[in-house]
């Protein structure tokens, strides 16, 4: 199994959601991050002094698969988060050894 | 209904045996009575816009919420200059059963009253503080309705233009004495004259701004942007409930004597009675209709009894202005959906509840006021609409054609506070992007 | 204490020297300032509704504000109609020191003031107007007292008889010339008859209820619920500290004498030392106890000195009004605890404020005032007491089984915002599940 | 100017041709108005402190708001009891062109008016309420400017000077009827007096507890820290706002004549339409330097216009007190960064808005007063300058030298609220350590 | 050394934080994050339109151990956050290179 | 490639952030936790009840980078975040199979 770590767009998150769940997707956790990278955050002006905002909102999707789902749910996250414009962010995979689903005690792939 | 004008024989003639017990001693008290009644109520109206921009506040999403309140307090300045400059005389000043008044800075002359001839009834000023807070109300209303998609300066422009033009003018019609007036229209304390008023020019402008972005689906899909904070929302609506009693009760534009003092008492009563009824009926409605209690929705029910009953708060026995405050709550229920449904996008409410409940309660005059008449209720309802609709059209389009008036759909969806005034209403505070 | 019957005797005539100042002219000045009097404290009692509804929404969890908010702003609505309906009758109309007045819709004569005879003091509505928000006051307390696990239509059921029938009952032994005003029992603007009968409610209610889930543990642990907005407890309490001015300065029920407005001057000094001594003894007090100060406790505390004097605000030399004040504010300090111990679980303290610091005021009133006695007031707590908690008692249980009084324990968990009325009072804000 | 000795003259016999009007009968009439207007105006006042209050939490971060909440709820309590055992007398009793009055617990003394005599003009006690509310503003100046690092009873202990003491003997000056009074100095309604005096009180203080950490970098680098909460900060604005009619429309000390009633009508009028035009000013200053608009500086724009009339609210036309209001709300808006450039650290823009335009609005008063000159005023504001920035700087330096003034360096990172009083404002709402 | 990542109901955090102390668990990291899953969201009704909120607070423990413990500790979790309803949610384990307490520069399994 | 993960102080975040864009990192992501580990939390008092706040905010980044760069990173997000006091914080360094950047389809360590 392995688990893809989607950093996106917060406006992107209902297309990349439709696009998961019509590959069969059941499941995935989403969190509110903050990000950092070439997109750079905006100056704002309070009370006459200015300050640099450098993280700007972003959205982590994160989902376990089985191994033979990876390539083509990363190809699919790429086209639907993708909007061309910089800061669109990432998508990383990385090993996962064993899965389990609290409520059944399954493991595995069957527990996704 | 004259509102200034005939102000003496209201408040201290009508009751020929009063007439009789107010010699020159009494008057200088009688004077000063209107006159404190004036400035008290007047503190009531002008907090009414703080709670304008707490309900707005409240019922706006978090990214537009710094934004909103500075559109509503900002606006209270602008109806406070601008009536000074050009609103008060245009809607008081000679206006003779015409349509307008008159161009001029405003002025306060009280030597006759100095010299010690209280004939005038009230301090100049106090009647000036008076009018100029029900102006700011009715802008208030407009802010509402097209939040979250305008621009800052186009909207205080159109709000200029407001408080300074169009409102007063069709004020004369009615308060200053003008056509509507003379042909025995009649709202007390502004159904039509503030409130749909403020409505129409709410509904023209969300009409030509369109709905923000992602409300209504292509398939009929209506996308409900909550209220980013519910108590700020029921804070405002208390505090409208609150200046509503200076709204209302200072509309009987006397207290110098026990008439006066009577009839604002009634008032009083009258006004709580129907916000009771609107907020219940509204609350029963929802209950019936969703299996839930809609809090926004009891709020609006509030705020439609108030409104509703603010055509003739005085004549009513307190069952028969309940009964008028529970239609208009019941209205609200269905409205909501009705505009929804016609894609114009009012993000507070503020068509359902001002619009529609001032053209309900306007005509509600005649249940208990004989001397009104349907038609000529209607006639006034229909004039005023016609007469705002077009002239806020003008101005609508005018600034949308010149200066722009929506923001671009990038900032729309980043939230005017951080595209227009760069900053957060809640910095602090983690938002929730997801839902 | 009379309230109203005894109204021209206190306000016009107890003065003998002011009586021959008054004749005819004067008078209808007198009505006027008596019905103003009435109507602007009346505002500001109203007011205090929304300072409830703001400290409640302040100190309950996220999960449970609007539901609170709503709740708040529609008992104001449901006392407004029930005291209409049955309320002010069963308080005022022919107790004649008797049990109970009588039933009937309340309507206004004012025709013999029209008709230039002033000797009723002051308008019929005003002082409607005024008794109303009272009653509306006793409802607030109870719904601060049993919030986050009761259900909402249930709970404003308990509002309509509370509101309707048992308030009005008690308040006409004292207020409306019944047996405890004949025995000289004294309570000048409601420690008893407001505060500890909303306590009393609120007492019976939250033990029928049972306390929430997961705040009293099995080997005595209390785990606190913290407050989740206290800049809303502070405006709260603010609002209620304003409104107060209205609630004991209204309570001289007249100002239409000059004896009548230094009576009003008075009890405003009266009422701002007392919470200004209750909030500094409850500071020094948690101080001392805790080694900290307790934003909350600091509010309680200025709310129980409001409590703790409002029985007799009139009487005492500002210095007393400071102990009196204080005292309340200490005993608020020990209260909270103690009934933690019990585990009666009051969310928002107002056990500790209205009920406790209610029976510290009445008693004290002696203190100041020689015409009361330290037994007859006893008589008299006691006797409210007694009645409030049979009577809401058997409305509470009635309630419990047949529709249910509480949610379940998962709607509890999950929040009556969303279990009850769907909706959150802060959608876009991430709550902290996280502790 | 003396504020109260003067009271009869200037409130009921300053113009003639009244004098006459008002013989035996009125006097009754007119001492209650005066007492009425004293005690609502009085409300008006106090409500300020919940102002204050929310413009200070909605504009500290919020992991210091709890404790901002605390102090200026309990900053009120102390100035209560303190104004009453020390400061009145201090400022009022037996000044007699001197430097200060006596010391001695306040008490009223209305035996006069209940035998019939109206001569005192007012009930005693609405006075002690009027003036004591005015002494509480002084302090939530204070409070704001050093936020966020100051202890929380040192700084009551600074209060507690500073209302007994400090504030009452230079009130002494001129409102008690001492030196400045006699040498012609004007102050309507305590542009130095109240305003003027918080702010050198805070600056006094802002510079001996130093700034934030982190606010002023080595390179001249300026961190802000923006404001929790727009949405308090907005409703603490209009809450001064509607506050401020009672603070310069009771300052006319007088209701009781035709004359008075008049000039409350002015007072208020200009009272509005400077905040209007201080708003305004702000607004188009910061779109004009920095391309957006702040609504902070909105908002302490409309604070600045309400500060720079308050000196002489009742003279000027209407236009003039737009255009007094808007040099205040520019004045504020170049104030700002200039303290910052200073590394005076004015948490919520205290010293711009009380200070700089309490001096600019005293300094203004003779361009419509004809009877005040510019000298006079110039040297009251010195001499008041000096005063409270000697005796401020002696508390400041005692208690920082005794007690300690300021938090540790890791409690103020970790933020007042859970450092000083344990507990969070918004404990349910996920912080953003994160920018 | 393992990630163990828990992703279990709010209100059971109490519980497994509980049964992970006694295991002599000495550090855990939570956050709150979001669920999308078999357990559906709920639909609520706002001003007569209705919406379907999809996405449903779970609450997120990630703990790095050592190998040897990952066993116990998944299925002391696995039991303590069952309710054996839907959304109870899962347990996924990852591999992890290197571990360093930062106060100390410690790595390795003594710096968990 | 590999992900490091830093659980370090909030008031750190700066500081942290500082060293790693001297040191080229280019991109980072950002999420506020609470953490529990020997560093005690507090005990509060609510109206006269106590009660312990166990978990302490704590601040996430996560970084996502080539193999060779991890031992310079490593020790230099050690050395700043470093206070001394108890509650420091943790690195941990994992796998990470493949990176992709959205924006561009880039992938491997180009995409980071
Ligand atoms: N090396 C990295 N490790 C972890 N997250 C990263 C890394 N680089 C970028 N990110 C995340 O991806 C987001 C987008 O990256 P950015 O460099 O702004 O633009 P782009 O995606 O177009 O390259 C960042 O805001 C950050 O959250
Ligand atoms: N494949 C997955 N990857 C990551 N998180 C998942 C995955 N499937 C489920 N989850 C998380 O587990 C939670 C519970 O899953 P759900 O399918 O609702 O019920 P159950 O745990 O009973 O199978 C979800 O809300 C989500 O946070
Ligand atoms: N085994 C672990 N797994 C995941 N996070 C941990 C672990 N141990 C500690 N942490 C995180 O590191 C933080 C600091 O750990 P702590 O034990 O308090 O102090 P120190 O870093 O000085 O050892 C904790 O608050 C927690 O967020």
């Amino acid at each position: 199994m392995k688990k893809i770590e989607c950093i996106i767009k917060p406006f992107k998150l209902d297309d990349v959601k439709s696009v998961l769940t019509d590959l069969g997707i059941a499941g995935m956790t989403v969190s509110e991050v903050r990000g950092f990278g070439r997109q750079k955050g905006h100056t704002e002006l309070y009370r006459g002094a200015e300050y640099q905002i450098d993280f700007i909102p972003k959205v982590k999707i994160e989902l376990v698969v089985a191994d033979e789902q990876v390539a083509d749910i990363v190809s699919a996250v790429q086209k639907e988060a993708c909007t061309g414009r910089i800061g669109d962010g990432k998508i990383f995979v990385t090993p996962v050894d064993q899965s389990v689903r609290i409520r059944t005690g399954e493991t595995g792939p069957d527990s996704l | 209904m004259k509102r200034i004008v005939t102000l003496i024989a209201v408040g201290l003639l009508a009751l020929p045996s009063l007439a009789l017990a107010e010699d020159a001693p009494l008057s200088e008290v009688a004077y000063i009575l209107n006159t404190f009644s004036f400035l008290i109520s007047g503190v009531l109206v002008m907090w009414m816009a703080a709670g304008f921009g707490m309900l707005e506040a409240g019922l706006v999403r978090s990214k537009n919420v710094a934004t909103i309140c500075l559109k509503n307090i900002s606006l209270f300045g602008i109806a406070g200059i601008l009536y000074y400059l050009v609103g008060y005389n245009l809607m008081y000043s000679g206006v003779d059963g015409g349509y307008i008044g008159s161009f001029g800075l405003w002025g306060a002359d009280d030597a006759a009253a100095l010299a010690g001839d209280y004939a005038a009834g009230y301090a100049a000023g106090s009647d000036w503080f008076f009018q100029m807070v029900f102006c700011g109300a009715a802008c208030s209303v407009v802010s509402g309705c097209v939040a979250e998609r305008i621009k800052l300066w186009p909207f205080l422009i159109f709000c200029v233009v407001l408080t300074g033009i169009i409102y007063p003018i069709q004020g004369s019609w009615v308060w200053g004495g003008g056509w509507l007036s003379e042909m025995g229209f009649s709202d007390y304390a502004g159904s039509t004259l503030v409130h749909s008023v403020g409505g129409w020019a709410a509904l023209t402008g969300a009409i030509i701004l369109g709905a923000r972005k992602g409300k209504y689906g292509k398939d009929g899909k209506i996308t409900p942007f909550p209220g980013s904070n519910l108590t700020l929302a029921t804070l405002g609506t208390f505090i409208l409930w609150m200046g509503w009693f200076g709204f209302n009760g200072g509309s009987a534009l006397a207290l110098g004597s026990a008439g006066s003092a009577i009839e604002q008492s009634n008032v009083y009563i009258n006004t709580n009675l129907a916000a009771c009824g609107g907020m219940i009926a509204a609350m029963i409605m929802v209950q019936v209709l969703y299996k839930k209690v809609d809090v926004t929705m009891a709020l609006n029910g509030a705020l439609a009894g108030l409104v509703s009953i603010t055509a003739g708060p005085a004549a009513p026995a307190p069952g028969v202005a309940i009964l008028i405050g529970a239609v208009g709550g019941v209205l609200v229920v269905l409205a909501v959906p009705f505009f929804d449904k016609l894609k114009i996008d009012d993000v507070v409410g503020a068509l359902s509840v001002h619009l529609v409940c001032g053209i309900w309660g306007t005509l509600a005059v005649p249940i208990s006021n004989s001397e009104t008449s349907f038609v000529t209720q209607l006639i006034g309802v229909a004039a005023i609409g016609v007469f705002v609709i077009v002239t806020s059209a003008i101005v609508w389009l005018a600034v949308k054609y010149t200066v722009g008036l929506r923001v671009s759909e990038e900032e729309e969806y980043q939230g005017c506070d951080l595209a227009e005034i760069g900053m957060e209403a809640y910095p602090y505070f983690q938002g929730r992007n997801i839902n």
